[in-house]
Order: structure tokens, then C-alpha cells, then sequence
């Protein structure tokens, strides 16, 4: 936000905007230059699904508009959704459901402040940047149970009936094995952790202290699968039992809005497991060894669309769990599992 | 068991209720006696020496003067199968459900309900199953009048 | 307890299993066709759209009785003996105008039962699959050329149509 | 499965349109939150009474509209009620017409369970197996398309004989399928059967007890799934299937209790691979000759009935023809092998969860064409 700051005073006649609202513009600016990263981002990912998707069906996937590999198709759906008819359904609860796509939508994006996508491309740097992710994250469960109340339809009530016991149960053991990180280090803070792993591969999280932190890492990377309603997790939009779930009754511009959040909470869950694990933007070598040539912003990326691609390759390959078998996992594996975890991390920390 | 067999066991077992028996042929039968079904089919099911525990095939068919219900029965222990039929006048044709004793007749009795009309005592569900609850006739029978609208609705 | 790390373990292999049946098909060839731009080639024996050589009809009607969904009608009216005769081009002397020779091939069940009895093989079931339409009236193909001299007016297709439910 | 069924009961109607009822089926799920109390078939929307239809068309005119039962399966489907007239009619068919039937009809049955697979697959929520069976099911509809000339509902089987010959090159062609089918059954097992997210799935849900089985007149592979080694090819041969050798898959239980679904649905990848070595073998057995050799001029049975099953691949199909010695049948009255095992599924889904409806239902492989007929 700092760099935004300074390019903004370079603007002719930004000094003469008075001292309150000029502090107000920064802050304007990123998010609006979030928010079109982000919408790109998921455009990019939904095209990169279809695309996935299609190839490891033998199939091909959009290939017509836009020329090479039709990938311009994701923008001409989303032209389509913004053009279609907004139904309200005549029993919904209209309010509540005008508003749930779009609380949905918020807490994905508020998340996005305090990802450090480099060493000063972030837009606050909270010293509970990690506990900001997690209580911002979870109001999207608020816009579910909205989405699902609201349509006055069964399968939607099961939906957001189901989003809610699932995103709150896997919320504890992702929380819990994040703390194999949180201990090390010290700090809650994302540039802090990340900063923590700087000076190559051997310095990521997922490599410390072997195996401890890598199984923390698959177990914050299964719960946030559940998080985000992905298959094998994908219980509350179970297309072959509930329909589509919450999403049932929406149309146009509202389902888009919950398309961009499922996707862009897929991008969150990703870069916080990059920035915590993966050494956030920092090279893979020692900058002594091999100076690092690729933007912090860019790697960063990278290695969130990493992630992302793992999480569409589970998808197109896996069957889907039941709901008490989902809780099973939750409460019986995960989370034993990383207490365990926690535990030895502190173990090894204090006495190692 | 062959046809003769079975033909000649359920004579003997129950005599004059045995209408008729046509044991030669491609699909050997008995006519037996509307009344008497349900005890017939009972002893068809649980005798040891018939086991005909499966019901393969419970229909209707209308003969102009009369209403037959066909039971096709085979074992699955014994291999071998008999058919079973009854006689019924067109008006109010009605006999008891053997549902007690193949449970698949449930739904073969209430789909012989629906495109015939005949009535099975004591089933416990009897509602037309194929058509719609509130459709007038019974489509299978032979003098069956397609209708021309349902609902006001032009069919 | 050995169920539970049994679970744990089993689940753990056999998605990785799952998901490394699915990556090597991530690098397989498509076996999609791009429909509008490529397309099969239909084998000869495809049974699509009717198509009947009316040149070549006699009009004995054998296909629309053996027809099961009666979507063929057609009309005959004799020929008058002063009339040149005709010939089809197996020989067949055709002694029947057809002034009316429908196929609505939106009743049709593609089952080809009328091909196999014509006599001249003029009806065929040809490979063309592409003939939608925006009424279902267009899907009525009326092959007949001539007119009768009767002056019997041609029934339109579409009352048969109506009453066609049963 | 015993619950107490205490809260209050909410009614989910399932159906008719409904991404996994395969097709137009309803069923009324008395729920109890995730629990089922009942679910309750409702059937008939898909119902156009094809017994009275038949009794208006002449005996060849009826092919066409028994395909349209099954219509994931109709090779199978004009099998059962072709032979059922040649038997009337006795009629016997030279040894290239049998083998040729027995050929098809085993492709069709492969045709058809990849179908259940590939859909059970999406009902559980694994969407590639689905496009995966597709594949290999198209290529099977390539090969009967061009023996034929249609993909799905073929009118092929003719009384007497066949529409047409196969063509030259066919076997070849069939082994050459086979011979790459063989293996990608295998990698579906890898992908979805062996899948532990997919036993858990459906091993211990859906028991369906050899007696209730037998009881409801539960037929084929779901019936072979609780493991009673029943099976009309074999019991009661017909098309001369006695002097093939192959085996009859029954559900094993290797991961749950017998009957479970995944029995039933393992009993249909493993009949796959009986299919194809029952394939290989009619091959080897075709002997030259005239497929319409033996199709009579006049379809004309004689007066009287028969009741004549064969085993389709959703279980025996069996076809009750009265002939009054005209040229329409009197009366016709099929058994449906998806109408038996609906009938079942009250029973079998009681006490279930919603995600278990759903794989039941998806492991009975029901078409709602047949069942409503």
C-alpha cells in the first residue's frame, strides 16, 4: 500500500486533495486493484478447470471462442450471466437473499488484504494477519446459510445446512495445524512467516522439521479443501444429491457472484497455505547461489496456481464423501492428527 | 418338476379348485379358482417339493368375456416354472392379493389394478401406479375409450 | 483401532492411486471430434432422414403400412389409359400416380421397417442427420410432384398430425 | 440400519427432475434431518403404455417400440421379445444368426453397465468414470452403427433372423475393441472401484438379503450382488448359451456385508469381463450363412401364449405374449427387471441417508423407460 501511496503522490495536484481524504485513496486503489487481480485470477481458474477437467476425460474442453484453446470462454460466460435475468424466487425471503451472494463474495475477498503476494505487494500487514484470514474467511458461512434460508427450498436448506457444519468442523483442524508454523516463528503475522523462510527451499516451512511440518501442511490442505466446498468435500453443492445445493434457486449475476467466491476462496485457501509453506514469494535457492530473476508477485502465483491445479486434479478424481464420514474425518483424523502435530512442533522447538 | 408333475401335486392337493390343467404345450397351466388363490399360492411358495418363490410375472389380460390374471411362477431351488391363472368376470373383476406372499406383487397387483381395474382384497396400497391418480378408464382392457383431453388439456 | 489406521492407510493409497490413473490421462489423446468443423464420416448403412426417389415410386403403399408409427401417407390416383406410360428406372411400370407422398419425420422412429418391402428401392434412409427446424411442420417432407387430375385437393399433413395421439 | 425417528419429519421431494434419478422417477424422502424414514418410488411419468401400443401394430412393427424400453440397452431388449415369437412361431435360426445375437447382445450388455458404472460414478461424485464408460461405450456404438445403421435403438433383431449381416471385417474389429477395452476396465477399477472414498461410499449402505431379494423378484446383477448365483443364461439357456463358457459374478462382500451396493455394482464390472470372453468365443464360432434365411413372409403365430425370459442387462426381461392367431399381438405383458427392484427400494433405502438414497438408486441401474413403459 506504501508503493501505491508514492505512485499516487507522483499524480499532478494529489498534494492539494486534503490530508483526510488523501489517506483514504491508497487504500481505495488496492482494493480495486485486488479485486481486478482477483477477478482475473478466477477467470483464469475457471478456465484452467474446464480445461483439467477435459483432458483428464479425454475430452478437449472449451475450444472455440477467443481463438487458441477457447480462452476467451470464461469471459463470454460471465457476459452471459451479467445479461441473464436476475429470478428471485416469489416465496424467497427477498432481502436476505439479494444479500447472501454477496457476503459470500466479501468474505473471500476481505481475506485478500493481508496476503503478502511479495516482499511489499501487500495491503496491510496485520500482526494478526493469520487470524484476520481465518474470522474474515469464515463469514462466508454466514452467506450460505443466508443463500440456503432464503430460497425457501429443501435442497438449499440442506445445503447451507451442511456448508455450515462442514466449514466450522474443518476450521479447527486447518487452524490447529497452521500452528505448526505459527510456533516456529513466533508471530501470526504472513510477512513475518514468510520473511521466516527466506534463503531457499531448504528454509520453507514445509521442510522443517521433517516430517512435522509437511503433515501439518496436507492436513491444512485437506480441511481447506472442506473449507471451500471441493470435492471429495463438496457435501453442501452436491450436484447429484441436493442439486447444487445453496446455489439452487440463483441465477445470473448472483450465481456468478458465487462462482467468483468459491473460486477466488480457492485462491485464498492457496495462498495462504503458499505463504505459510511454501515460502510466500522467496526463491527456491539462495540468492547467493542463483539471483532471483522472476518477480515476488509473479512466483507467488505460481505457486498458488500450484496448489490450485492440485485441488482441480482432486476434484476430477475423486468420489465424493458422505456427510458423517466428512465429520469422521474432521473430528476422528484431522484433528487428532494435528494435535499431534502441534505438539511435537512445540516439542521440537523448546528442546531441540 | 415338470409340468405334469406340479399339475397332477396341486390336483391332488386341492381337488375340484383346480379348474383346469393344460400341461402340454410351450407354457403349461392351471386355471384354479379365483377364491382359492391366496391358499394355492401359499402352498406354491412354501412346498418343498414346488418352491415357487419367485414371481416373475403377475398380469392381466382381457378376453372380451373374461379377465385372466397370469402368475408366472419359477424356483430358483428347483429350477422349474408353472403358470397360474384365474378367471374373472369383466364387471368389478376381484380376488386376494397374494402380496403376503410374494412381496413383488405389490406393485404387479396395483399396475393390474391400474390397466384393468381388478381389485385385490386386502392389498395394502392399492392406487394406480402407471397413470395418473385421477385418470378414468382402464387402458388395457379392450373396449378401453381413448380419452380426448386430461385435464382440459388435449392428449 | 487397526480400522482406523487401516482406513486412514487404504484411503491414502488409493486416492494417490486415483489421482495418478488420472494425471496419465491428462496427456492422452482427446477422443472428442470438434463437431461443427470436423465431422464423421457416416457409415453407409446409417439409417437418418428419409428420402424416397419419387421418379422411381410406384405408389403401392407397402411402406406406410409396414410403417409402425404411420408417419408415411401417401395418395394414388390410377393413371389414365390414354396417358404415355411411365417406367421406373428398374423397369417397374408405375401405375399409379402418387400425388401425395408425406413423411413426417418427426414422427419417424428411424426403425427402417418401411425400406426393406419397396419394391423399387426408391425409399432409403439416407445419412444426413442435420435437418433441424424451427417448426415442427417443417419436419413434414412432401415428395410428391404431380398433381391430380381428379382435382382431389391435397389433405394437409397437419390435421393428421393433430390427431395422430392415439 | 434402527433409528428412532424422533423430530419432526420434513418431506423432500425427489424428483422428477432431479440430476440423479435417471430419469423421470419421484420419490417422497420422509427425512428426519440427513435420515430417511421412507422413501417412497412414485413411477409413471415416462409411462406411455406400450402394451397397448403393441396391440396395434403388426408382430415386426413391435421391435421398434420394445427398443424404446430400455433404451440404454435395446439390443437386449427385441432379443427377449424376438425370441419370444420365434418361439411361438417355432422358428429355429441357423448358427450365424445365433452367434451374431449372442455377439450383439453381449456388446449391448457391455454398453449398458458401462452406463450404470459411468453413472454410479457421477452419483457418488466422480464425474470422469462417467466420461471415461462414454468412450468406451461410443466406440461399441460405432460398431453397431455400422452394422446397423443406428445408434441406440436399432430395430437389428428381426423375428427369424437379423436386419442385416454383419459386415466384413467386423471381428476383426470386435477383437480389436476388445483387446483395448480389456485394460481400461482394469484402470476404472484403479480410478473408481478400488477407491477407498468409494467403498466406504457404498459397501456397508444398501444391503439387499438374498431372501428380500428373492422375495421382491429382484433379478440380474442386482440380484447376483446378494450373492445368489443366479443367472437365466445359464438356468435357463437360451440362444444355445450353455456352450459358451463363462463365469456368473455374485457379490462377494469383500468390504461389508453381502448385497451391499458396491456388490451389486462390482457384479456389473465383473459381467463386463464375462461378456467380453463370451464375445471372443461367438467369434470363434461364426459359421457362414444367410441371416434372412429363416424371417417368415407372414408373421403369423399361431393361437396360444408364451412366457419367454431372457437375461437383459438389468435382469430378466420376460415377455408374455398371447397371440389370438392374427397379425398383431393380443396381448403383450413385459416384465421388467428395473419394475421389480424398484418395488424393493422402500425396503432397501429405509433408515438411510440422503447421500445413500442416491447410491442405492444409482445401484439398482434402473431405466425409467422400462419401468414405466
Amino acid at each position: 500500500m506504501q508503493s501505491i501511496a508514492e505512485l499516487l503522490g507522483l499524480l499532478p495536484g494529489y498534494s492539494s486533495i486534503p490530508e483526510t481524504y488523501r489517506a483514504l485513496i491508497p487504500v481505495v486503489v488496492s482494493c480495486v486493484v485486488i479485486f481486478a487481480c482477483m477477478a482475473l485470477a478466477v477467470l483464469f481458474a475457471v478456465w484452467l478447470e474446464r480445461k483439467v477437467s477435459a483432458h483428464i476425460q479425454d475430452r478437449l474442453g472449451p475450444m472455440y471462442v477467443g481463438g487458441w484453446h477457447g480462452w476467451a470462454q470464461t469471459l463470454a460466460d460471465a457476459v452471459k450471466l451479467l445479461l441473464k435475468e436476475d429470478i428471485v424466487p416469489a416465496s424467497a425471503d427477498k432481502l436476505l437473499f439479494k444479500v447472501a451472494p454477496f457476503v459470500v463474495f466479501l468474505g473471500a475477498f476481505a481475506a485478500f488484504v493481508v496476503i503478502p503476494f511479495g516482499a511489499s505487494s501487500f495491503v496491510a500487514d496485520l500482526n494478526i494477519g493469520l487470524l484476520y484470514v481465518f474470522a474474515v474467511g469464515s463469514l462466508s458461512v454466514i452467506g450460505i446459510i443466508m443463500a440456503g434460508w432464503a430460497s425457501n427450498n429443501k435442497y438449499s436448506l440442506y445445503g447451507g445446512m451442511r456448508a455450515a457444519a462442514q466449514i466450522i468442523s474443518y476450521e479447527i483442524p486447518s487452524a490447529i495445524a497452521i500452528m505448526t508454523v505459527v510456533i516456529p516463528v513466533g508471530s501470526l503475522s504472513l510477512v513475518e512467516i514468510v520473511n521466516a523462510q527466506q534463503g531457499g527451499i531448504q528454509n520453507w516451512f514445509i521442510f522443517r522439521y521433517p516430517p512435522l511440518v509437511f503433515l501439518g501442511f496436507i492436513i491444512y490442505f485437506i480441511a481447506s479443501l472442506a473449507e471451500v466446498n471441493r470435492t471429495p468435500f463438496d457435501i453442501p453443492e452436491a450436484e447429484s444429491e441436493l442439486v447444487a445445493g445453496y446455489h439452487t434457486e440463483y441465477s445470473g449475476m448472483r450465481f456468478a457472484f458465487f462462482f467468483l467466491a468459491e473460486y477466488a476462496n480457492m485462491f485464498l485457501v492457496a495462498s495462504v497455505a503458499t505463504a505459510l509453506f511454501l515460502g510466500g514469494w522467496t526463491w527456491f535457492v539462495p540468492e547467493s547461489v542463483v539471483p532471483q530473476f522472476i518477480p515476488g508477485p509473479v512466483l507467488f502465483f505460481g505457486k498458488v496456481l500450484a496448489l490450485v491445479f492440485v485441488q482441480m486434479w482432486l476434484r476430477w478424481s475423486l468420489p465424493r464423501l458422505r456427510v458423517d464420514q466428512l465429520m469422521y474425518l474432521s473430528w476422528k483424523v484431522l484433528l487428532p492428527a494435528s494435535l499431534a502435530l502441534v505438539l511435537g512442533v512445540g516439542w521440537v522447538t523448546v528442546y531441540w | 418338476m415338470n409340468a405334469q408333475e406340479i399339475a397332477a401335486l396341486l390336483t391332488e392337493k386341492f381337488g375340484g379348485r383346480i379348474i383346469e390343467s393344460k400341461s402340454d404345450g410351450i407354457n403349461p397351466y392351471s386355471i384354479v379358482d379365483p377364491a382359492a388363490i391366496l391358499e394355492i399360492s401359499r402352498f406354491l411358495c412354501s412346498d418343498e417339493r414346488l418352491a415357487l418363490d419367485h414371481l416373475e410375472l403377475l398380469g392381466g389380460a382381457d378376453y372380451k368375456d373374461r379377465i385372466e390374471v397370469v402368475y408366472v411362477l419359477y424356483s430358483m431351488k428347483h429350477h422349474h416354472r408353472y403358470t397360474v391363472k384365474c378367471r374373472l368376470p369383466r364387471e368389478n373383476p376381484s380376488l386376494q392379493t397374494v402380496e403376503s406372499v410374494w412381496k413383488v406383487a405389490n406393485w404387479h397387483e396395483r399396475e393390474a389394478f391400474d390397466m384393468f381395474g381388478i381389485v385385490f382384497e386386502g392389498h395394502s396400497d392399492l392406487r394406480r401406479i402407471l397413470c395418473p391418480d385421477d385418470w378414468e378408464g382402464y387402458p388395457l382392457r379392450k373396449d378401453y375409450k381413448y380419452p380426448t383431453s386430461y385435464r382440459d388439456m388435449p392428449v | 483401532m487397526w480400522n482406523y489406521f487401516r482406513d486412514i492407510g487404504l484411503g491414502i493409497v488409493t486416492v494417490l492411486t486415483s489421482m495418478g490413473v488420472a494425471w496419465r490421462h491428462l496427456f492422452t489423446r482427446s477422443v472428442t471430434l470438434q463437431y461443427p468443423t470436423e465431422k464423421w464420416t457416416m457409415p453407409e448403412r446409417s439409417r437418418m432422414r428419409l428420402f424416397n426417389k419419387i421418379e422411381d415410386c410406384i405408389g403401392c403403399g407397402q411402406c406406410a403400412r409396414a410403417c409402425p408409427t404411420d408417419c408415411i401417407t401417401i395418395q394414388t390416383e390410377k393413371r389414365g389409359k390414354d396417358e404415355p406410360e411411365v417406367f421406373a428406372s428398374d423397369g417397374t411400370q408405375i401405375k399409379l400416380r402418387t400425388y401425395v407422398f408425406d413423411i413426417d419425420m418427426a414422427l419417424c422412429c428411424y426403425c427402417s421397417l418401411c425400406t426393406f418391402p419397396c419394391p423399387t428401392h426408391c425409399l432409403v434412409m439416407t445419412p444426413e442427420y442435420e435437418y433441424s427446424v424451427y417448426d415442427k411442420l417443417d419436419h413434414i417432407y412432401r415428395f410428391a410432384k404431380e398433381k391430380p387430375l381428379s382435382g382431389k385437393a391435397q389433405k394437409p399433413h397437419s390435421e393428421k398430425t393433430e390427431s395422430h395421439g392415439q | 440400519m434402527e433409528v428412532e425417528y424422533s423430530g419432526d419429519v420434513m418431506t423432500l421431494n425427489m424428483g422428477p427432475q432431479h440430476p440423479s434419478t435417471h430419469g423421470v422417477l419421484r420419490l417422497e424422502l420422509k427425512t428426519d434431518g440427513e435420515i430417511v424414514a421412507a422413501a417412497i418410488p412414485h413411477i409413471g411419468y415416462l409411462h406411455r403404455c406400450f402394451e397397448k401400443h403393441v396391440e396395434n401394430v403388426d408382430y415386426a412393427g413391435v421391435v421398434p417400440y420394445t427398443d424404446r424400453m430400455d433404451y440404454c440397452a435395446a439390443m437386449n431388449m427385441e432379443l427377449g421379445y424376438v425370441l419370444a415369437v420365434e418361439k411361438l412361431m417355432g422358428i429355429e435360426v441357423n448358427n450365424r444368426v445365433r452367434c451374431i445375437r449372442i455377439v450383439m447382445a453381449e456388446l449391448g450388455r457391455i454398453a449398458s453397465h458401462l452406463i450404470a458404472a459411468g453413472t454410479y460414478g457421477n452419483d457418488i461424485g466422480s464425474f470422469t468414470p462417467f466420461l471415461w464408460c462414454f468412450r468406451d461405450r461410443e466406440r461399441i456404438l460405432d460398431m453397431f452403427e455400422e452394422t446397423c445403421g443406428a445408434r441406440l435403438l436399432y430395430n437389428y433383431n428381426w423375428i427369424g433372423g437379423l436386419m442385416f449381416d454383419i459386415k466384413p471385417g467386423f471381428e476383426d474389429k470386435l477383437i480389436e475393441f476388445l483387446d483395448y477395452f480389456e485394460p481400461q476396465v482394469d484402470n476404472l477399477n484403479r480410478l473408481l472401484s478400488d477407491n477407498w472414498i468409494f467403498i466406504k461410499r457404498t459397501a456397508e449402505v444398501g444391503i439387499l438379503s438374498p431372501e428380500t431379494a428373492i422375495s421382491y423378484g429382484v433379478t440380474g446383477p442386482n440380484l447376483r450382488g446378494s450373492g445368489v448365483k443366479f443367472d437365466v443364461r445359464r438356468d435357463e439357456p437360451y440362444l444355445g448359451y450353455d456352450e459358451f463358457d463363462f463365469e456368473i459374478p455374485v457379490g462377494q462382500g469383500e468390504y461389508g456385508p453381502v448385497g451391499s451396493c458396491w456388490d451389486r455394482y462390482m457384479v456389473r464390472i465383473r459381467e463386463v469381463k464375462e461378456s467380453c470372453k463370451i464375445i471372443r468365443q461367438a467369434v470363434a464360432k461364426l459359421t457362414p450363412g444367410d441371416v434372412h434365411e429363416s424371417i417368415p413372409k407372414r408373421i403369423k403365430p399361431p393361437a396360444g401364449e408364451i412366457y419367454m425370459r431372457t437375461e437383459c442387462p438389468r435382469g430378466e426381461l420376460g415377455y408374455y405374449i398371447v397371440s389370438d392367431g392374427g397379425l398383431k399381438p393380443y396381448r403383450l405383458k413385459v416384465k421388467s427387471p428395473c419394475f421389480t427392484v424398484m418395488s424393493a427400494f422402500e425396503e432397501v433405502s429405509r433408515g438411510a441417508m440422503i447421500s445413500d438414497v442416491i447410491a442405492i438408486l444409482g445401484s439398482f441401474d434402473i431405466v425409467l423407460g422400462e419401468i414405466d413403459r
